[in-house]
């Protein structure tokens, strides 16, 4: 966990609104879990003012290791960011949080990914097969067709996939949680070795959450909230979480979702 | 070599840069970005008498140049502080000075109280200026009165070196500044944050749970500026300038302004190790200018001549 | 197609966007580069009864996502302007607003009266807030009593929609917001700037040569915001919404807070063009949002529940 | 004068902390005169928040017509300003205020430059020789040989060259208005038909000024002056004049660098 100084080799649109920024830097020792993050330092200046999260994933090319990242531009911060041209200098923090922890004994993995969320997932993906977990099944969603990133990667992968877009522009026609609900209702699964991670928008993790429950299935989600610190200091990305110890007299309580996530087990955030 | 020392009343700093409360966590969370012994100071999240669970989210917003927050004072209890952090804090060679807060006057001084019996806490920093809860915090710094009162009965309570931390709120910050001296402070820090708000146009909703929250960073740096001028001005124990600082330069601007010493807050999300580079910075500019230290700097401010007639 | 008129207690303006007074010179200085006929409103720069030297350089200082100004209403005074700038400006099709001061409350009647001789002008703005003079302006908008009275001067002396302006300086600024209400104000604007400072420290040196000055521009936004959204609750006369409006979301932000109308003032400084794009972004929102007119979204907020219940 | 979009095609360091910046955009009706200037936005965000004032230069390159301009990094905005890279947009205002002005029957020019003061008045420099105004005397001053600008360029024309650098490294070693002021005292002119033209610090222009006036020769001085909006309605750029008029009671007044000037008589300016 450093604050290092990067550069930026290249950043382009790869999907309507949705850039590829890959940066290099002294990654050689810099080990990422899937669902782990970074925090972007955008530009020199003060606008933006605060750092970025991103899931960053490490890829080998020809000048050695550099660090990819995949952005939406939804706001400010992210559209500053997708001007930047290559060769800036940039300053990132990271690796950071606890990324998603495969089970010993795991031999199944449904995925659920939601637009971005995609992103960390594939990281997990990569792993999941590295450790001989072949057994994936892969829904993911997206607003439109245009929209679903790694679609051509992942069809020439061993896993399975299931497709939904918001427009019916490609698969399922609706929103993915009906697709993986429809999916578990209709096949069956040996639950106790499968395990369930999803990352995506807030009300999607929910809907998640509760189908998986519902099928006693371990399920993991990545949350995402605000972030100014990214390093547990701050408690501005708090979420509430259910409160297991005894000592405080609230039923609840409020995690950080930098440190002591982003990835939590669904059981222990209060929706 | 410059001599970076600093003294805010009571308490020797080695060099006039601490960290501000509720930017630097209990101080831990930086260790491994920075050299802890290398701050002048630092001041740890407020702290109350039982833990305190903090406003709902969302509880950040960024802004130009600035941020709001709305943390409300999430904290683990003075108890679990010094059982689980100040054991480990103490290990490291700087100044620890531990922000309170509390709902009633008697909570701030069982608070302080309950400091004073620990060993290795070399300061309190007393919060009457958090505008994220309800009761407590910011309606003891509006009003100097009640300002007053309060910095008098943890005066009474414990024998550490004790700095108000006043809010731009009040409405007059000067007058608040004067009576907290005249009731036995050691020394004055400001500001904390502005009172603030965000809304979110798509939904017509605030961007924080709590409607408004606190502004903080770079953004409020002149205002920041002027009100520490102002203070320092009107009272004769050292001054803590803050808000906004990011940078050599802005510390520099406070101290010349008046201030003995200077917290960095927000910039610490922007650059966990910026501190540090405000100290380096101080130095440099001490070497450059062939100062002796940062004594000779404090309240240098040349002013113009045709505005000290008017004055 | 969607209704942008809005109307500022008397004055129905074609949409809510106002050019601020001081930000927009005369009007005339911009219509190279933007159509005055787009703009709902401009409000000229501050007039007094004499022309007025202004304050010696350096003037301004930018700061991070502000600036400060210390222009000190430097102006051609009410004669000159209505000679030489009325007539031109007149042959726009955009409500003119006569931003005025004086160091007397003699002189704002003066002038207020001055104005209400002459055609084509349709609103006055009272400034009761200007940092930056030494006597009159800012002295009058701190203090409720003397707001009231000023006033109420005025408006014997005017009948032209009378808009004030308040300064975010005032010890309570709903309680100033409700005794210019009482005492005859059409709308209310807010907020001017806030009291800053900044220093050089090469020099060591304030970089204003009035050692303070104004602070503007996105920086103040969310405090400006947070006074707009209490004045509009305190008041039932139009509120006038302003402090670093840069966008349509930022104007709309202001809108959905409770204010009839906006003034965009820095913001013309970055971009000349700005206030048509923002025109043109408020537009499109209510066309997204499929609204009628303004007027559905003035005061829109949605109150959490939980804050509900609390305040 | 209009806003305009433009695109940066090169931004590189020509002496130390001093850029030289390509502009490219619809610069074919854009007259600039020496001595006018343009206001540029840089970047994209709110930091810097103002535009900076910088003289611009038409250049014709295979590409069309460019805009070039030389800055020198002395502060927040311009370092930022240094950073940018190829292909970025930026927002352009201009031309703006008022340059210098050759007053016909005009034989000879005495040119004094301070530091970055040089870049206007290279352009007033062309525009001279192209008026078949030959006679032209350039003292050149700055604190090194390393940022002596366009020196090579000048050294080949047929303008006479006279530098000096603060610390000896090329030319006489001190202030050029030393150089200047040496320069009256040895070489009487045909004061009628010369006009002294200047631009550098605010020290060095008043310097200048006094020389110039002892001399009773015609001088205009370019002034510099922070500036908000550039089109003369922020009155923040104000500099204090000689009042000529007699309606005013002051016996003084503020003029606008940006409209008023920035080039000034420089018996109108009331230093
Ligand atoms: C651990 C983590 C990993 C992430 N990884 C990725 C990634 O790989 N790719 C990617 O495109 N995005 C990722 N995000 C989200 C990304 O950080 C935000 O989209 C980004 O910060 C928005 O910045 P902005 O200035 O453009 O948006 P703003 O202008 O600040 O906001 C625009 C919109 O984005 C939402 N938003 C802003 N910040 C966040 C945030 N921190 N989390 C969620 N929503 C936010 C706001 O609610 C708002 O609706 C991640 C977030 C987290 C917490
Ligand atoms: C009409 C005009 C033409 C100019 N042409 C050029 C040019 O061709 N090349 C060039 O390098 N510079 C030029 N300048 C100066 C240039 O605009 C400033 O150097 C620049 O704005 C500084 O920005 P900054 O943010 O880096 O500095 P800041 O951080 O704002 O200030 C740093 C230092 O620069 C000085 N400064 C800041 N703004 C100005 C200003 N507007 N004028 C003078 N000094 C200033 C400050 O006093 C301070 O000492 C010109 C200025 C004017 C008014
Ligand atoms: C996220 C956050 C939490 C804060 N928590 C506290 C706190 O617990 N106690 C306190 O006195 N001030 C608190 N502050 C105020 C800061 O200590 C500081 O006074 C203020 O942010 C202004 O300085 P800055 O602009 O450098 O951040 C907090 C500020 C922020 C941004
Ligand atoms: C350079 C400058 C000059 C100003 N002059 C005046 C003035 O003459 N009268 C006035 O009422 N307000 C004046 N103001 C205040 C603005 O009208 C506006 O209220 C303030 O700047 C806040 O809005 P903004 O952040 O959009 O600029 C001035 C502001 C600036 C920056
Ligand atoms: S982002 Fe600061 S605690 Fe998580
Ligand atoms: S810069 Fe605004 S008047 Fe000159």
């Amino acid at each position: 966990m450093r604050n290092i100084h990067v550069k930026v080799v290249s950043n382009q649109e790869t999907a309507p609104l949705c850039f590829r920024m890959v940066l290099s830097g002294p990654f050689e020792n810099f080990y990422l879990q899937p669902g782990q993050f970074i925090m972007l330092r955008i530009g020199n200046g003060y606008d933006p003012l605060l750092r970025r999260p991103f899931a960053a994933y490490k890829v080998k090319t020809l000048k050695g290791i550099s660090l990819e990242i995949f952005y939406a531009v939804v706001g400010h911060g992210t559209r500053i960011m997708s001007r930047i041209r290559p060769d800036a200098e940039l300053e990132l923090l990271g690796p950071l949080g606890n990324g998603f922890r495969i089970p010993d004994r795991t031999t199944g993995a449904l995925i659920v990914a939601g637009g971005m969320g995609i992103v960390p997932l594939r990281a997990l993906i990569y792993k999941l097969l590295d450790t001989q977990i072949h057994s994936i099944h892969l829904f993911m969603g997206s607003k439109s067709a245009s929209h679903l990133l790694f679609h051509k990667e992942f069809q020439d992968n061993e896993i399975l996939l299931h497709v939904s877009t918001e427009d019916g522009s490609n698969g399922h026609h609706g929103l993915i949680t009906e697709l993986f609900s429809h999916f578990l209702e209709n096949h069956p699964l040996k639950k106790d070795n499968n395990v369930c991670f999803t990352c995506g928008p807030s009300s999607m993790l929910q809907t998640v959450a509760s189908i998986a429950s519902r099928y006693r299935l371990p399920c993991q989600v990545s949350l995402e909230s605000r972030m100014a610190c990214g390093i547990g200091a701050c408690l501005g990305c708090a979420v509430k979480l259910r409160n297991h110890s005894c000592s405080s007299s609230s039923p609840e309580n409020y995690g950080r979702v930098c440190i002591d996530g982003p990835v939590f087990d669904a059981r222990e955030v209060e929706w | 070599m410059v001599n970076l020392s600093t003294n805010t009343g009571g308490l020797t700093l080695k060099n006039p840069v601490i960290a501000a409360s509720g930017t630097f966590g209990y101080g831990l969370e930086y260790c491994q970005y920075m050299d802890l012994n290398r701050l002048g100071g630092l001041i740890v999240k407020g702290l109350s008498l039982n833990p305190h669970l903090g406003n709902p989210p969302p509880r950040i917003i960024e802004t130009t140049g600035g941020m709001l927050n709305s943390i409300g004072l999430q904290n683990i209890g003075v108890d679990a502080f010094i059982k689980e952090k100040l054991p480990l804090l103490r290990q490291y060679d700087v100044a620890i000075i531990v922000n309170i807060f509390g709902q009633t006057v008697e909570e701030y001084v069982k608070v302080a109280r309950r400091l004073s019996e620990v060993e290795g806490i070399n300061g309190v920093e007393i919060n009457i200026s958090c505008p994220n809860i309800k009761a407590g915090g910011i309606m003891f710094g509006k009003d100097p009165q009640q300002a007053g009162f309060l910095t008098k009965r943890v005066r009474e309570a414990t024998p550490l070196p004790l700095m108000v931390k006043l809010t731009p709120e009040a409405r007059n910050i000067s007058e608040v500044a004067q009576r907290v001296e005249d009731s036995g402070a050691d020394s004055i820090s400001l500001v904390n944050t502005f009172l603030g708000m965000a809304i979110d146009v798509e939904t017509s909703k605030p961007l924080l749970a709590t409607i408004t929250g606190g502004l903080s960073g770079p953004a409020i740096k002149p205002i920041a500026l002027r009100m520490v001028w102002e203070v320092a001005q009107a009272v004769s124990i050292p001054v803590v300038g803050s808000g906004g600082i990011a940078s050599a330069r802005d510390a520099l601007e406070f101290i010349i302004a008046g201030a003995q010493a200077v917290q960095v807050g927000t910039a610490n999300f922007i650059n966990p190790a910026i501190s540090v580079e405000i100290i380096e910075g101080i130095g440099k500019y001490l070497q450059d200018k062939k100062l002796k230290g940062i004594k000779q700097l404090v309240g240098s401010l040349k002013i113009p001549a045709h505005e000290k007639t008017s004055h």
